[in-house]
């Protein structure tokens, strides 16, 4: 298991009230993403523990385009891989994001 | 003086060879051998029907069973080198040269005899293209091609997988060829003539049905959100944005997709009768859900699809079909409308360069593109008008008077950035290049050439390269939807941003489409077995398809 | 130690326990005077199908019929659940459930039901038989297995030598009685070289008469470190609810 | 009998997701009256598997065990609901000691019903020591709660199936509802396979596995009351008549079972495929079974199978 961790400053406090939200399994291919509404409105951290080792350099730019277009102040993203590829990391991330702002899910 | 029959003469005397084998036209599946090895001479050029559907099968096993002594240097010119007989032919030094469209199965092989020698190549052609040159300079001295039935006067019968037979009768018959046709069965009435009987020389009575293969069945199970989220940027930016009506889809999940998504996600946007109504389609059983639905007007197909034919037959007002009620396919006239008639081709790939380039060339395998090329090209020879053709040409060439602008085509190229195994879709060089070079070929194997392309769709977002101003933007653009690939980390966010302002780049954000949506549950079909649903019980999917 | 040995040490004063063709151990013994044990079990490596636990029930039902008195001994040297498709076309599932209920019910009816493991067993088999009882012992040469090394090595794509090495250091996935006692699923490893019955009538003397302690027993072995607590957490907060 | 009466899938409509599809939080969600739902020791307190990282192996922070509390058509229910697709649902210590301790508070809370949303390959092979101990407790709490008055309602359609000891806890149940896809049997195909040989049972043949242990043949044996449709809706209706259906634990119980069992054993011992099975039910062309629609084969399992209340 390989643990990563970013920290990001974010432009705004993310929408909803919600204080949790949870998307996806874990799998092979696929990925949970816990996102909790714990951090100042200015910080995201996204933390990581992932079966595919090696991959810290994709982490980091799949995180920053993420925050950088969501915009996840508040939020701590919890992360249990399976492997998935940049592309569903990336969707689980939006989702993830979209899920704890909407308040009547 | 000039003998002006020679041809006729020979082709004669090639029928009276036959005959000692024969029942009047009629030829037992035991002798079929022994009938290619008289009738067939060295270096004749030889057309076995065969495409990425049907199978001439069992005449294809008989001439790779025939005496290298008797028969050899072959010239075959072929839709599809398919059966493993196609390249033993090569094997035994029955044949010798060989021009082609598609060689799906047989990829891996057909690189390895490349590479050692076994094969001559002519070219990899398109479908279009080779049929074309059957009329001009690969016209084949005999034909071996399949059929459903025939009566004993050789009338037959080829059903709703007509495909390609009748170009290649009409190439050979015309020309002073032969044409030999396997059949399942010997009737006394054929349902509907397909070919006439006088264009027939010999029929070999196979008493089994030719092959086909389920090429265009996908399970629906199979589509990841992914592809569902790229499906719906592609509805949402390029069908509903260019009002696209008339287009031809490939055989991918991308697009296995998006036709299960048109009722659910099109129905929610409203595009219902304004995008999608006509086709130059193979019967896709992931269409069901949308013809059902009301979406679609009219299809003409290439070929048929295993298990769909009940429900072609059931729904005339859709598809071609003849007086015996069964579906009409023909892969010259569906391939000539894709290239005039269509709008808009869609497809996936697997390696796309930073031009635009694509092709499913790698280096151990060689595909051949089938209609694929034919299909994602813009037709110089198009004069008339449509909404879609018109917005496309102005976009590409704004300051043009308007009457006197060429409208485009749209090509688009539609993928996940990632594709199996992780391999990515986004490519500094094609691999075909390579493979040119190693084989010393003048043209590499390019499916779909960069200045044809006009989109290209990732889950990333959409590249409209209409909207390129130049090499560099082109670039950037596509490096930018290549997502996380080696190409997509390596854009100039600052020009990226840029062209994401210009609308060359959008994002699913800028489409407004919400991520959530991307799940399983907005397919109108999750599996075969609700596509059976769909189609009241009409399709009958093949049993490897099924798990009841 | 064979079965015949153990029922002669189990029961000084005369049994009538028989093994069957099929592998039933079916009988009753009086393992001191006056006092009859049931028995129940399955001899011989034999595998659990739908015959099998449809028999053994069949007998536990006609038993608390009775109303007995004296504790049912359910006496294992088993296969696993018998893996075939007739069995499971007949729905198998069922068969192991419903013998496992029966165990269940004798116990809850307040008839000690008493597992003796004194040879192989393995999956269904053992969750329908041995351990739905209330007390498990085993003899020393029990050999109960969940899922052996080289099935797991298969299918995890571990080397068989790697999954040895892990076992050394953690009970929870390796086959044997050391392991299953520290997990808390065996209570208790009897001596064979002194008298079974007397073990088994100082384990009756014992009998607690709460639920079912097992993941305690676990905790305390060090065997599951969890369980124990993760169940009470939920049970509390379940019950915060009534 | 046709194979095409049922009116399209009307899909992306939320009343018609998947249950084989969804996860387990999607099924808790459409399963339960919005919105309410309460999860015990829910992600957020990452009571994940202390085992997994033996192997290296990914953790879930709920273990692929989701347990709470909800109303189900007004009435209180405590829920349990497995994850197929993490570690195929399989048992370990953590996911197990979940639906044991739900199953003993229930055994004190008087009238309760307690929802069981199977998705299990069995025990996980990681942990089997503790799994195959979990799911011997999980047995003995849910007897004990329904001897207490418990109803105890198992919900089988998830993309694992109920395999394995899930398919013994399965069987304690007071009421079963099964889906077509919901497979329910001790061995999975490839143990059988591997066991066996493929010529006593061939693994990868689908149609097979699916009519000797999926939902349909389980229903016409018995081994299920309810069927259900693959939607949450179709789920949430079957579940909502199965509470009315349970019946308390008792020794009657068990009675009517060891007779219900004995007599499938004498009706259908020597059938060697499902198909045989249904034959011997009286129904007239049992090839046309797999590809019945929902509604029709419903309409079948009532004419030829009623349930039998209270013998389980």
């Amino acid at each position: 298991m390989e643990r990563l961790s970013f920290l990001h400053k974010a432009e705004r406090r993310a929408g909803g009230r919600r204080p949790m939200a949870i998307v996806g399994v874990v799998a092979s291919g696929n990925l949970e993403v816990l996102v909790e509404r714990v951090l100042p409105s200015t910080e995201c951290v996204v933390e990581i523990a992932t079966t595919a080792h090696g991959f810290g350099e994709v982490w980091r730019a799949v995180v920053a385009d993420f925050v950088e277009r969501r915009s996840p102040g508040g939020l701590k993203f919890s992360i249990n891989d399976g492997g998935a590829r940049p592309d569903t990391v990336a969707l689980r991330l939006a989702q993830g994001a979209r899920t704890i702002e909407i308040d009547t899910l | 003086m000039t003998d002006w029959t020679r041809e006729r003469e020979a082709r004669d005397a090639r029928i009276a060879a036959g005959r000692a084998f024969a029942d009047g036209k009629v030829v037992a599946r035991e002798s079929a051998k022994a009938l290619l090895e008289v009738i067939i001479r060295p270096g004749d050029r030889v057309c076995l029907e065969g495409d990425n559907q049907k199978q001439a099968d069992l005449l294809a096993e008989a001439l790779a069973r025939v005496d290298p002594d008797k028969v050899h240097d072959l010239h075959m010119v072929q839709s599809g080198i398919v059966l493993p007989a196609h390249l033993d032919v090569f094997d035994r030094k029955i044949a010798r040269r060989l021009d082609y469209a598609y060689s799906g199965p047989q990829a891996g092989r057909i690189a390895k005899m490349l590479f050692g020698g076994q094969i001559a190549l002519g070219a990899v052609h398109t479908y279009l293209e080779l049929f074309a040159r059957y009329f001009v300079d690969l016209t084949p001295q005999v034909a071996l091609i399949a059929a459903v039935s025939a009566d004993r006067e050789g009338n037959l019968y080829t059903g709703p997988n007509t495909e390609d037979t009748p170009t290649v009768v009409e190439a050979t018959t015309f020309k002073n060829g032969l044409v030999v046709a396997q059949v399942n069965e010997i009737v006394d009435r054929v349902p509907r003539v397909d070919i006439p009987g006088d264009r027939v020389h010999f029929v070999v009575d196979a008493r089994k049905p030719f092959y086909v293969e389920p090429l265009f069945t996908r399970d629906p199970g199979a589509i990841t959100e992914t592809q569902i989220l790229t499906a719906m940027l592609a509805i949402r930016g390029i069908y509903a944005e260019y009002g696209v009506q008339r287009l031809n889809h490939g055989i991918g999940f991308n697009t296995a997709a998006i036709e299960l998504l048109l009722p659910t996600y099109g129905e929610r946007l409203g595009l219902k009768g304004k995008i999608a109504t006509r086709w130059a389609l193979n019967p896709h059983p992931t269409l069901i859900p949308a013809i059902e639905s009301g979406w679609v007007q009219q299809i003409h197909c290439f070929g048929s699809e295993v298990g769909m034919d009940d429900y072609i037959r059931a729904r005339s007002d859709i598809f071609f079909t003849g007086p015996d009620g069964s579906l009409r396919s023909n892969r010259a006239f569906c391939q000539t409308a894709g290239l005039y008639a269509c709008d808009m081709f869609i497809g996936s790939t697997l390696q796309i360069d930073l031009e635009g380039h694509s092709s499913t060339v790698t280096t151990s395998r060689i595909a051949g593109f089938g209609g694929a090329p034919n299909m994602g090209s813009d037709a110089r020879g198009r004069r008339h008008p449509s909404a879609a053709w018109l917005q496309a040409g102005r976009e590409a060439d704004p300051d043009r008077a308007p009457a006197l602008r060429r409208g485009r085509k749209l090509v688009v190229q539609i993928g996940e950035t990632f594709g199996e195994k992780n391999v990515p879709l986004f490519v500094e060089q094609l691999d075909a290049l390579a493979l040119a070079e190693k084989l010393d070929l003048d043209l590499a194997p390019v499916m779909v050439y960069a200045d044809d392309v006009t989109h290209i769709v990732t889950e990333e977002g959409i590249a409209n390269l209409l909207l390129c101003r130049s090499r560099d933007e082109r670039e950037q653009a596509i490096r930018g939807v290549a997502g996380y690939t080696d190409v997509g980390r390596g854009r100039d966010a600052g020009m990226v941003r840029r062209l994401r302002e210009r609308g060359v780049i959008r994002r699913p954000e800028d489409l407004d489409i919400d991520p959530l949506d991307a799940d399983r549950s907005m397919l109108a079909a999750r599996s075969i077995k609700e596509l059976v649903q769909w189609s009241g019980g009409l399709y009958r999917p093949p049993s490897q398809f099924r798990n009841w | 130690m064979g079965l015949d040995d153990i029922l002669v040490s189990l029961f000084p004063f005369g049994h009538d326990v028989v093994v069957a063709d099929d592998g039933l151990i079916l009988g009753s013994g009086f393992f001191a005077a006056e006092r009859l044990a049931e028995v129940v079990g399955l001899a011989k490596r034999t595998a659990l199908g739908v015959e099998g636990a449809l028999a053994l029930a069949g007998r536990l039902l006609e038993i608390l019929g009775r109303s007995p008195e004296g504790p049912i001994l359910v006496l294992l040297d088993s296969d696993s659940q018998r893996m075939s498709k007739r069995d499971e076309l007949l729905g198998l599932n069922e068969f192991l459930a419903h013998l496992a209920k029966a165990l269940i019910l004798a116990d809850l009816n307040g008839i000690p039901t008493i597992g003796v493991l004194y040879g192989h067993t393995a999956a269904g088999a053992f969750i329908a038989t041995a351990l739905a009882t209330r007390i498990l012992v085993a003899l020393p040469d029990a050999e109960p297995e969940v899922m052996d090394l080289p099935s797991m090595a298969r299918i995890t794509k571990l080397p068989l030598a790697v999954l040895q090495d892990k076992a050394r250091d953690t009970p929870v996935f390796a086959p044997g009685l050391a392991n299953l006692a520290q997990t808390g699923a065996v209570h208790k490893t009897w001596n064979p070289s002194e008298s079974l019955s007397a073990q088994l009538q100082e384990l009756l003397m014992q009998l607690d008469p709460g639920g079912d302690r097992r993941d305690i027993l676990g905790r305390e072995r060090n065997g599951r470190p969890k369980a124990a607590e993760i169940a009470s957490r939920v049970e509390a907060l379940a019950r915060s609810y009534a | 009998m046709t194979e095409a009466t049922l009116s399209p899938p009307l899909a992306g409509a939320p009343s018609l997701i998947s249950w084989y599809e969804a996860t387990a939080r999607q099924r808790l969600a459409a399963l339960l009256d919005p919105p309410s739902f309460d999860e015990f020791l829910g992600p957020d307190q990452r009571e994940v598997s202390p085992h997994l990282p033996i192997f290296d192996l990914p953790e879930q922070f709920d273990d692929g065990m989701i347990v709470g509390r909800g109303l189900l058509d007004g009435c209180p229910v405590l829920v349990a609901a497995q994850e197929g697709r993490f570690m195929g649902g399989a048992f370990g210590e953590v996911h197990g000691a979940k639906l044991t301790g739900l199953l003993r508070a229930a055994r004190d809370i008087p009238g309760v019903t307690v929802l069981i949303l199977f998705d299990t390959g069995g025990v996980r092979l990681q942990e089997a020591n503790a799994g195959e101990l979990a799911i011997a407790e999980i047995m003995r709490a849910m007897i004990e709660a329904r001897r207490a008055g418990t109803r105890v309602v198992g919900l089988i359609g998830g993309r694992a199936g109920c395999y394995g000891g899930g398919g013994l806890i399965a069987g304690c149940c007071s009421v079963l509802v099964v889906s077509e896809q919901g497979r329910i049997s001790v061995s999975g195909p490839e143990v059988i396979e591997t066991n066996r040989g493929v010529e006593e049972f061939d693994a990868r043949d689908r149609a097979l596995v699916w009519r000797t242990m999926g939902g349909k043949h389980r229903r016409l044996i018995g081994g299920a009351d309810l069927f259900a449709g693959d939607s949450v809706d179709s789920f949430r209706a079957a579940a909502i008549t199965a509470i009315q259906r349970a019946e308390p634990f008792s020794q009657d119980v068990l009675a009517a079972e060891q007779a219900r069992l004995k007599e499938r054993l004498s009706r259908f011992g020597a059938c060697t495929d499902a198909t045989e099975v249904w034959a011997a039910l009286g129904i007239e062309r049992p090839e046309l079974v797999p590809a019945m629609v929902t509604d029709d084969f419903i309409t079948l399992a009532n004419s030829k199978q009623e349930a039998h209340r209270g013998a389980r």
